[in-house]
């Protein structure tokens, strides 16, 4: 039975099972809800599988077609795409019974098949060792993610959808100049294989300027986050919060990747780690005061989402002198973000059904009338801010502690300021939801499903604090960092 | 033999700067109908290009799908944009965005001539002769189950790809469909010319399809292009004032949109229970799953791409919701 | 064949300054199918390094592969453009479009 | 020391009620505030020092009793079964509901979180999640002034917080472990008075000392909010706890330090005794007076200790029981001001019944007060008009935010790539 389990191929699950569920969905309308929880729940059990198997095996490396590296494409897990599997898992198993509840059967027809797809792809982006087929899943990632954005429709959505799609083409795009100047110089799309030809020439500085500046944009790294505030701000709660928790991170995450593995070691890594932790400081600030000035709570949150990838690339400074524990709390951060983010994201959603608008300085009365939703919003706010014992705050330990380590006051004073920012636009939104309207408004029914989903996203962003180290201990199988690490 | 040359290399030249020059104008020609059209016939050229770079697979793909049918995406989306600005009352002309930010006018030209110069510098920097991954192809092309080495890379070596791809399409149609239907109905009644030009030509592109489908296995051709090829058919027939109504929602018609991707996935899981490997054909059995998977991608790929051209979501839907 | 290589930077160029200059949503994914096809170019004129007359094939599929998926984006897009014509008479981002 | 068979206690005593403030248990449950106290009954009830290792949690954190903290344990459960007794025979309905009951369930978690919290972050977790819940205990009644109360505890919470967790972060990155008994004595010389005013001042806000007081005072002029009251003695017991516990007393002088910190506390003192001969007709207003002057002994015991390492030694002991001597005498007086008076209005019998010299201080003291109010009132609504101008003029937004639109931004992302480029070669 053991041999079995861990035998199976989770990997092929993992990929095909939404895919198929997605067209399932299509097929049969009438069950598409069914469908598709059915496929998100047994996608999440197939991480688990996944994770059992590697945790035991070390890393899993399959060559699709049995053709092998250069020729066919590999597929590839290691600690870092589990937890990045892992996090979609849990997102994904948040939004998909929240929007069982959210989306009305007409919505619900459109919502499910394309959901399913872009979990689809997201598995296949964090599985794969191949940078054309990243191309090909960013841009099934990409689609699907801008066509469950504009699923709102009204102009504010469209715009952003609109918006979302210009910037994601174009990133793709430069992504896919770089893949082919990288196939060019040396002969093959293998991340690996890459990793053993490469070496420093004009080739990989012009495919590093193509590569970083298409994920940067897709990532929506400051000054490239234009796109994101309207696109988050105006898709359906549950959508929002895919985008922001998953959607963005997947582009991190080949960022990171190929940084590792390609990059890292044959750029000049001081100059081209300042820069990213110029830009992730200056994404910090910002997007802190513009959420700040926010009278709307999703736009609130986008651009809270803007200041926390801002989090995630000060670890390339970091990482320059203390690659692993650098890059442990960078993904720790990714992971208690995306769970706090999502569960925040569908709490607004709560608010924003039950009083019809979500105007920041209206929220009155939510506290009494819908505690789960505000007690979820404070959970996932406690992760944001970094205050302990949440995820956030082992995250931002661990980088602090990195930066006090090396001396380097102005990241932790950054650091320091963006958490104080964060308390403030979040006890904002808090203060508002305790006080009374003189005139209550007109509200509506929230299913206890939606409820529910938010909070337990929340409650898991907190409890990931209390994980730190067997989190971290998965985080390494397969030393993803460990190229990078230069003895200090 | 050295006329010969030179011929072929002021071809190159021509061709070339023919390309660059007329991706110039349609990008910044006043009117965009005409951008259309230069755009159509930009995507010629660069099949030509595609004959000449010794890509001919390529070249179909282009001809078929770069040019033909982007074009008639392109030209149906604009004459619903002309009803839809008459119907507001808005008209547009060129505009430049950046009417705010004048200091960029100076700073972009000079970032992209920087640009340029420098991913030429990179081209030039390649070494003269690599073979890529040349020899690991010949190498397995017994192994393929097809002779056309193309085919074999498309649906065997990368066959992964290949089955994403046939969800990125299979999304982008659900995306149409998601936003609902777009204004109102633009119907005119095809001329005289266009009527007899689609009973002739209906037939001869299912033939020509299924001729690219099957000739796929060993010579250019294969399943983008024949499908390409159908939707244009069904492209013409759609122009005719064909409309397929309540057939989009039936079950069969979805079936066959998903027959393509679905087909490919299930092959995929079910070679990973039998062999233990994802898309791994067995030898003896590739071409005949290849020719398989390739005859529904084909149907899907038509449909879906008359479907985008359509770009209407079925009507049923609108009963659903 | 560098030639064809060049020519291909010069097209990803050109269409990137038509993206930036223009405000129209169509010209817009005009200039997104030029880039790509310029990068498709550079793709397929290095596959020609062999030194035989058989060029690398690998790219020639990848092609084909990005054309299919320019097509796909470019559905998507004008859909979304007509869709948001529809709703503000104008084929083009406002600039003040948040409220 | 007993770790497996009383260890598990420590954190039944910690969890039990952090798993009831979910409502869906606790509302389930007859007595939910009296069935959570129960296992850290049993804790103080059981014999022996013992601890319990978290390997696996949050850094190795610990859980531990000891004797000292069996007095403080003890004490802290009577305060909260007189705080459950207290609400459930309140007549209000708003203290009694579900989200009350969550509030109060989550303070009383964080509050034996932090008694029996063997090291800094443990320390440092659950007193922040008694001061989160302890504001939303506060802020339950929608009143103005309690409201106005919450949100200067809160922002005092908040600050507090940022300047533990620094010195949280300085004890760490000189420290291999966070214990408490290794932590405040191995402090390097260069950094350990940068973490001693950290700590001070982070405590001295969650604690309302002077100048700090702002919250503590606000909070008792509210009106009919006993639990509250009540419980003000406990965030404020667990900061002069904590200050106690993460100070490195007793090992090397601090002596400039501690002699501020000594003055500050006298200051404390004095300026409660001042407002207590003026304030005699309020009496609950006297229970804050005598908080502040409590503190402020409190306070400069700490600095003596600071200065003076080898006093310290000699008198370290009596300082436990003085934290529960002064919680316990200030919950009773609380229950016995709070059952027979009435809430009395302190503005309109404040200028009645007053001797002159008391007449002549009072003066004095408005005088102060309107021209400090005034000039803070001023101040706050130029700095409010001058964040409206900014807010106003967005030009300096223009270049990241929208404004600028498309063309703008992929101009960026040309730079940004070329830069990278650039700056790889």
């Amino acid at each position: 039975m053991e041999v079995v389990f861990k035998e199976f191929p989770w990997v092929a699950v993992l990929i095909l099972l939404p895919l198929l569920g997605g067209i399932v969905c299509f097929l049969f309308s009438g069950i598409a809800k069914f469908t598709g929880l059915m496929t998100v729940f047994f996608t999440a059990l197939s991480v688990l599988g996944l994770g059992w198997q590697i945790f035991d095996n070390g890393v899993y490396r399959h060559a699709v077609g049995g053709w092998g590296a250069p020729l066919g494409i590999d597929l590839y897990a290691d600690g870092l795409s589990l937890l990045m599997l892992a996090a979609t898992a849990f997102v994904a198993l948040g939004v998909s019974v929240y929007s069982a509840g959210y989306f009305e059967r007409g919505y619900s027809t459109r919502f499910w098949p394309i959901w399913l797809f872009l979990l689809g792809a997201l598995n296949a982006l964090f599985l794969t060792a191949d940078i054309f087929n990243l191309y090909v899943t960013l841009e099934l990632m990409g689609l699907a993610a801008v066509a469950l954005a504009g699923l709102a429709g009204g102009k504010n959505a469209l715009t952003g959808a609109m918006r979302y799609l210009l910037a994601t083409l174009l990133g793709s795009l430069v992504y896919l100049l770089g893949v082919a100047l990288l196939y060019h110089g040396f002969g093959t799309v293998d991340i690996t294989l890459l990793a053993q030809r490469a070496e420093a020439s004009p080739v990989i500085w012009a495919a590093f300027g193509l590569i970083a500046a298409g994920l940067m944009l897709k990532t929506a790294l400051f000054p490239l986050h234009f796109w994101l505030p309207p696109a988050h701000g105006s898709a359906p709660p549950p959508v929002s919060a895919l985008l922001s928790a998953l959607v963005v991170k997947a582009s991190f995450y080949i960022l990171l990747r190929l940084w590792l593995e390609i990059f890292g070691p044959l750029v000049s890594n001081t100059d081209v780690s300042t820069l990213f932790g110029l830009l992730g400081a200056a994404a910090i600030l910002w997007g802190s005061v513009q959420a700040l000035r926010q009278t709307r709570l999703k736009l609130m949150i986008a651009y809270s989402t803007v200041a926390q990838i801002g989090y995630l690339f000060l670890a390339f400074p970091l990482a320059t002198a203390a690659g692993v524990a650098a890059w442990s709390a960078a993904m720790y951060l990714a992971f208690s973000h995306a769970l706090a983010k999502a569960a925040m994201f569908l709490a607004a959603g709560n608010m924003l059904r039950f009083g019809g608008h979500d105007r920041i300085s209206d929220l009155d009365r939510v506290v009494q009338r819908l505690p789960l939703a505000a007690a979820a919003f404070a959970l996932a706010g406690m992760s944001i801010m970094g205050l302990p014992p949440s995820g956030g705050f082992i995250g931002k330990w661990l980088m602090l502690e990195v930066a006090i380590k090396q001396g380097r006051w102005e990241i932790v004073i950054v650091m320091i300021l963006g958490g104080l920012l964060a308390a403030a636009y979040i006890f904002k939104v808090l203060g508002h939801t305790f006080t009374q309207a003189p005139s209550p408004h007109e509200s509506k029914a929230v299913p206890a499903s939606m409820e529910w989903s938010a909070l337990l996203l929340a409650i898991a962003a907190v409890l990931l604090g209390f994980l730190a180290i067997p989190v971290l201990s998965l985080l390494n199988i397969g030393n993803p960092f460990g190229i990078s690490e230069v003895t200090p | 033999m050295e006329t010969l040359t030179l011929l072929a290399l002021s071809f190159d030249a021509l061709l070339n700067l023919s390309l660059l020059y007329l991706a110039w104008i349609l990008l910044n020609c006043e009117d965009l109908l005409k951008a259309i059209v230069l755009f159509v016939a930009f995507g010629l050229l660069m099949a030509l290009a595609w004959v000449r770079l010794d890509a001919p697979d390529v070249a179909l793909a282009e001809a078929a799908i770069g040019a033909g049918l982007t074009g008639a995406l392109l030209l149906t989306a604009l004459a619903k944009l002309r009803v839809i600005e008459t119907n507001k009352g808005t008209t547009q002309q060129l505009k430049q965005d950046s009417e705010n930010f004048q200091t960029l006018h100076y700073m972009t030209p000079l970032a992209l001539l920087l640009v340029a110069i420098g991913l030429g510098y990179v081209v030039f920097s390649m070494p003269p002769i690599s073979a890529g991954l040349s020899n690991d192809v010949a190498t397995n092309m017994g192994n393929s189950g097809v002779s056309h080495s193309v085919t074999a890379v498309l649906l065997n070596f990368r066959g992964y790809d290949t089955l994403l791809e046939m969800f990125v399409l299979l999304v982008s149609l659900l995306g149409v469909w998601s936003f609902g239907s777009t204004t109102s109905q633009h119907e005119t009644t095809p001329g005289p010319v266009l009527d007899t030009l689609t009973r002739r030509l209906v037939p001869v592109l299912i033939l020509v399809a299924a001729y690219l489908l099957w000739v796929g296995a060993h010579a250019p051709g294969g399943a983008f292009q024949a499908g390409s090829v159908l939707a244009a058919a069904g492209v013409l027939l759609l122009l005719m004032g064909w409309r397929p109504g309540g057939y989009l929602s039936t079950l069969p018609f979805r079936l066959i949109l998903v027959a393509g991707p679905g087909l490919f996935a299930i092959t995929a899981a079910l070679l990973y229970l039998l062999k233990g490997q994802l898309l791994a054909f067995p030898v003896e059995y590739a071409g005949i799953i290849i020719f398989a998977l390739e005859t529904t991608a084909t149907l899907s790929i038509a449909v879906i791409l008359a479907a985008l051209f359509l770009s209407e979501p079925p009507h049923s839907d609108k009963e659903h919701i | 064949m560098y030639f064809y290589a060049l020519i291909g930077v010069g097209l990803f160029s050109v269409g990137l300054y038509a993206l930036i200059n223009y405000a129209h949503l169509l010209r817009k994914i005009l200039a997104l199918n030029v880039m790509g096809s310029g990068i498709f170019l550079i793709l397929i004129a290095l596959a020609k390094r062999t030194g035989e007359t058989q060029p690398d094939v690998v790219p020639h599929a990848m092609v084909i592969t990005g054309i299919v998926v320019a097509v796909s984006a470019t559905a998507l897009a004008l859909t979304l453009m007509l869709k948001l014509a529809a709703e503000t008479g104008r084929a083009e981002l406002s600039e003040k479009d948040r409220d | 020391m007993n770790v497996t068979t009383f260890g598990i206690m420590l954190w039944v005593a910690v969890i039990f009620p952090l798993l009831l403030a979910i409502p869906a248990l606790h509302s389930r449950l007859p007595w939910p505030r009296y069935i959570a106290i129960i296992p850290a009954i049993i804790v103080t009830l059981l014999p022996g020092e013992f601890f319990l290792a978290l390997p696996w949690i949050i850094f190795e954190s610990e859980l531990a009793i000891n004797g000292e903290m069996r007095w403080i344990l003890t004490m802290t459960v009577m305060i909260w079964l007189i705080a459950a007794t207290s609400t459930a025979f309140s007549k209000n309905d708003i203290s009694n509901d579900r989200t009350a009951t969550t509030f109060f369930l989550l303070t009383l978690a964080g509050n034996m979180g932090t008694v029996l919290a063997n090291d800094l972050v443990a320390f440092f977790c659950f007193s922040t999640l008694m001061g989160y819940g302890f504001y939303g205990m506060l802020i339950q009644n929608s009143n103005a002034e309690t409201h106005r109360a919450a949100r200067y505890y809160l922002w005092c919470l908040i600050a507090a917080d940022l300047l533990l967790f620094e010195a949280l972060l300085l004890a760490g990155f000189e420290n291999n472990g966070l214990h408490f008994e290794i932590v405040p004595t191995t402090m390097a010389e260069a950094s350990s008075s940068l973490y001693l005013w950290a700590v001070f001042i982070g405590f001295a806000l969650k604690a309302g000392i002077w100048p700090a007081h702002l919250w503590l005072c606000t909070a008792f002029k509210s009106p009919n909010l006993l639990p509250v009251l009540l419980l003000s003695g406990v965030p404020v017991a667990m900061a002069l706890l904590g200050a106690k516990r993460w100070l490195p007393f007793g090992e090397s002088a601090f002596f400039d330090s501690g002699i501020l910190i000594l003055m500050l506390g006298m200051v404390a003192m004095l300026y409660a005794l001042l407002k207590f001969a003026t304030h005699l007709s309020s009496k609950l207003m006297l229970l804050a007076w005598i908080t502040i002057l409590m503190t402020g002994l409190f306070v400069t015991a700490l600095g003596y200790g600071l200065a003076y390492p080898s006093e310290w030694v000699r008198y370290q002991h009596y300082l436990q029981p003085f934290i529960v001597i002064f919680v316990v005498c200030l919950t009773t007086a609380t229950l016995i001001f709070a059952r027979s008076h009435a809430v009395p209005q302190i503005s309109s019998l404040e200028l009645q019944s007053k001797s002159k010299l008391n007449l002549n201080i009072i003066k004095i003291q408005h005088w102060v007060n309107n021209k400090y109010l005034q000039l803070k009132l001023s101040s706050r609504t130029s700095w409010v008009k001058t964040a409206k101008r900014y807010q106003r003029i967005l030009f300096w937004q223009k270049p990241f935010e929208l404004t600028i639109g498309w063309s703008g931004r992929i101009t960026m992302l040309v730079v940004l790539g070329l830069s990278l480029a650039w700056l790889a070669s």
